[in-house]
């Protein structure tokens, strides 16, 4: 394992030293409990927009702090959901008497975690509303599992939501919206290589030179199945297949395309791709009218690339283009 | 040994974060193979925490022990670990009371309190592959016992084989649920640890 | 090699007709030659800012297209400078009237054919000024060789002289406060692993296991020494010293402090590195008032890092501060 | 065969793409050592282009030919050996004039031109370690020769001894000089491609 680190169990904290140190002029940065937090939080009236999850996806979720997208994120160590202390506290830092929304992606940690945190939050009399993301296609949904992954629709309901809540709608809107959002969206994703998580120290799992894995998560969790490596047009076709058929996503239909990299792939592939992708969707009959093309939920190192399809609405399209000024994501 | 002192508990949870430590890598591997990798490393984080935490300060009882454990957890591990190991002794603990001596059917209606709790927390019956399914025979097995050494050893015995018996099923929660048919033919990493949780219970309360 | 490509040959038009797809609001592109463009160009009065290299190393340049950075962009085959022609043709797109400004990375093939291209350039009538950008104190410079490599400060100059010239700031101006940059600024980078070009199909270089290679370039040349992996403070020292001496950079200075990543190095690595960094200026009396982290001037999917630190002053921050909007950079 | 006509010339650059294609690995392989790994498949993919530009019209005479392929090489190879064999062949060309038939004085002193061109464009110096290495000795056997054919392939063999020469130098012009002492024990890549566009001219025109 090769890592620009100092050590396995410092890398969170040193990473956190580094947001604050770099961005300190538009963000706080608790150590203990672990959070980033807007400098001007709690913005008195304002919905608060809460999000936290394993580290290792950057620039979700910290880079996502700022004006018109989250008020906080809570970082967990590397691919492990944070804890409720984190969310708790992190809640009443950005609690400014609107209320709290909570952006969870559907993982059993984060769920639970966020479950706890909620229960407690409510306790001190925050109202807390929570948005699940579970957009993951690649991921059979039932209601005798753990259900569907929350994967890059998230990145989408935070900066809806965030311009919503900028914008001073109430509690049950931001929510409401959040819900709609993910409801409209849905992913997959693919992997030509591994990651290695600093914990850990080995790959997540092994690819023949020759091979990749259609249907990855973003911890390296195995996807559908493995193929031998195909030209970037069926690895879009793979992708996309499952996407319009689950919605169903039908002609006419106005979209937003985001094509995302897994954090290792350069970005002149990812324009190979979404080249690929616009061509499928304009045969399907679909309307790109936004995209977003860049590594945005990223699983480390690993080199793939996943693809969110969003229906958009005016609401959605309108708080989409709201101003953002963040580290991650910014216009 | 025919009662749970508090000495007792802590020696156990002692025992217990020096299994995991020393079980790390197996965890992690496990977790690997279905899931994300992390599991030994945020067990043996939570543990180290915990005992630090305990170092810390004076317990009364087992129960406090416990509980205190249980919020070391919860605040450290994060993950599906975290919230269910937190969960389970949180629920332990409390149904200890403030009582200094433990006997037998007291400290196993206790672990039944914990298993509930983590199945409300989690929603897994048995079969689902996870943790549950090592501690369902664990705790059926104290209970049907009639002293704390033996019922300690038969618990051991019956993790074991619920841990060992998760290796042939289909995970129907957490993360190792996204495989579908895939999850199969390896050993649930949850089970794993809980097992090492009933191991290091007879090891330092069955002596 | 697995990419995410349809065809080695095809890369890069590919990749150029999903930049059209994605961002035809803003850019045009024509495909013989290969130029990117500002949509509303030429921008009359204004002076023209062009630049060109290989491609692999995305954002830079086409990312770096539209209001307040480039006008246009010539990409060259993967790893390899552009053609005179492509500069031409993207040059007279660009001829508002007031001149253009090529900015050239000094490499021995950007450089004659951005001279070749100068030279017929000026024939046409049209004022070409050419800023050299040679930042990187990995190599020897010296008038008997190719002199420095251009990296991490080329980003800097066209943000700098992109805020100039959307302010109407003469030809000569612009070229001359791009060369003032250059000369304030000076990087040096890092590799953990290798890339791979889709035309060669094989790795750069070896490294072993626990080896980093220290003053690599963005083209996969081999750098000045390979050491053990050490943790990132230890390679934020290895950078930054040769860097902080070779200006050299006193306490007091004010810079803009730039972490780039290769391409392939996680956003949680970079910003560990950053706080490195920041200790090191700190401790040197520099103060930091401007940053810019993230993957910015890439090699491809190779693992790594470059440090670019700038002496400022105060036109420099405030065409820096100036917006911009392009795909790669934008506030 | 005496004089170099305008079919020789079209029959040279042929031979020169497909040398260029047949060793394009080992072009590639030599740049990846002290480069970028480019340098096959540029030259390549420009001498490519520089045959279906050939195809698609009528050359009237040798310098023609060289002047058309040193267009389709500048705006298709770029990197250094673009501008570089672009110059050479334009150099080159324009020194045959609109000659029909070539010989020996005016072809090497056509090649003198060429090599001016280069070093113009370049400003490498012998032991620079560059295609100007075997560019010097290549040129200059074939001023000192007598007859054509001999001439061709007396530069055959100093172009190919000029290229090998290069292994042990210290590179101080292109992308190889970055590397300082370490560009040591390589031999460059563009003395090579140099050495192979003597070759073909030995093989189509010495026959
Ligand atoms: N819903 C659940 N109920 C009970 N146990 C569960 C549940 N979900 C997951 N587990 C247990 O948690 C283990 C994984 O823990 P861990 O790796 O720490 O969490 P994560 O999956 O968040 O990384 C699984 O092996 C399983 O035994
Ligand atoms: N200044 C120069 N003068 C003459 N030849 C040069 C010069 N610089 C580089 N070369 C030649 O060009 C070759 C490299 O060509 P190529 O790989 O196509 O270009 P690049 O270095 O831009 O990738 C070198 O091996 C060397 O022979
Ligand atoms: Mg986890
Ligand atoms: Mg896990
Ligand atoms: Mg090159
Ligand atoms: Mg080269």
């Amino acid at each position: 394992m090769k890592k620009l680190i100092n050590a396995p169990d410092a890398v969170v904290q040193d990473a956190l030293h580094g947001v604050e140190a770099a961005h300190g002029d538009r963000v706080r940065v608790s150590y203990d409990p672990a959070y980033v937090v807007r400098r001007d939080a709690p913005v008195q009236g304002k919905v608060g927009l809460i999000s936290g999850g394993g580290s290792g996806h950057e620039p979700m979720h910290g880079g996502y702090v700022g004006v018109g997208m989250l008020d906080a994120a809570c970082p967990g160590e590397v691919f492990t959901s944070p804890t409720p202390d984190q969310m708790i506290e992190a809640t009443k830092a950005v609690n400014g008497g609107a209320g709290v929304v909570h952006v969870v992606k559907n993982y059993t940690g984060d769920v639970m975690n966020f479950e706890m945190a909620a229960d407690l939050g409510k306790g001190e009399g925050i109202e807390v509303e929570t948005v699940l993301t579970n957009d993951d296609v690649a991921v059979e949904d039932s209601l005798y599992t753990a259900g569907r992954r929350g994967v890059g629709v998230t990145v989408l309901v935070e900066k809806i939501c965030g311009g919503a809540a900028e914008d001073g709608r109430s509690l049950n809107e931001v929510a409401e919206l959040g819900r709609r959002v993910n409801a409209a969206g849905r992913s997959m994703g693919m992997a030509l290589t591994p990651c290695i998580t600093p914990g850990s120290g080995e790959p997540s799992f092994e690819l023949a030179e020759d091979e990749v894995e259609i249907g990855i998560g973003i911890h390296g969790e195995p996807g559908r199945f493995r193929e031998k490596i195909g030209p970037a047009s069926q690895i879009a076709e793979r992708l996309m297949t499952p996407i319009l058929d689950d919605l169903p996503f039908s002609s006419g239909d106005r979209v937003l395309a985001f094509v995302n990299g897994m954090g290792g792939t350069p970005l002149i592939e990812l324009y190979v791709l979404y080249n690929e992708v616009a061509k499928i969707a304009q045969q399907r009959g679909l309307s790109i009218e936004r995209n977003l093309i860049g590594n945005f939920i990223t699983s480390l190192e690993m080199q793939g690339c996943s693809i969110t399809l969003l229906r958009l609405d005016d609401e959605m399209v309108r708080y989409w283009d709201a101003p953002v000024n963040t580290p991650g994501l910014r216009w | 040994m025919v009662t749970v002192t508090r000495d007792g508990a802590l020696e156990w949870m002692r025992r217990f974060a020096s299994e995991l430590s020393e079980h790390r890598e197996q965890l992690v591997r496990l977790d690997t193979a279905i899931g994300d990798g992390d599991h030994g490393t945020n067990l043996d984080r939570g543990m180290r925490k915990a005992l630090e935490k305990l170092d810390g300060g004076e317990q009364a009882d087992p129960g406090t022990v416990l509980k205190t454990v249980a919020m070391a957890l919860v605040s450290s591990v994060g993950g599906a670990a975290g919230p269910l190991y937190g969960t389970f002794f949180l629920q332990m603990g409390s149904a200890l009371g403030s009582d200094s001596e433990v006997d037998l059917p007291r400290f196993a209606a206790a672990w039944r309190k914990g298993l509930e709790g983590v199945q409300m927390r989690g929603k897994a019956e048995a079969g689902d592959k996870t943790m549950v399914d090592a501690l369902i025979p664990g705790v059926g097995a104290l209970e049907a016992a009639s002293d704390l050494e033996g019922g300690l050893r038969a618990a051991e015995q019956a993790a074991e084989e619920g841990m060992k018996a998760t290796t042939p099923l289909v995970a129907r929660k957490g993360r190792a649920s996204y495989l579908g048919e895939r999850s199969k033919d390896h050993q649930d990493p949850g089970a794993t640890s809980t097992y090492y949780l009933f191991k290091s219970a007879a090891e330092s309360l069955a002596g």
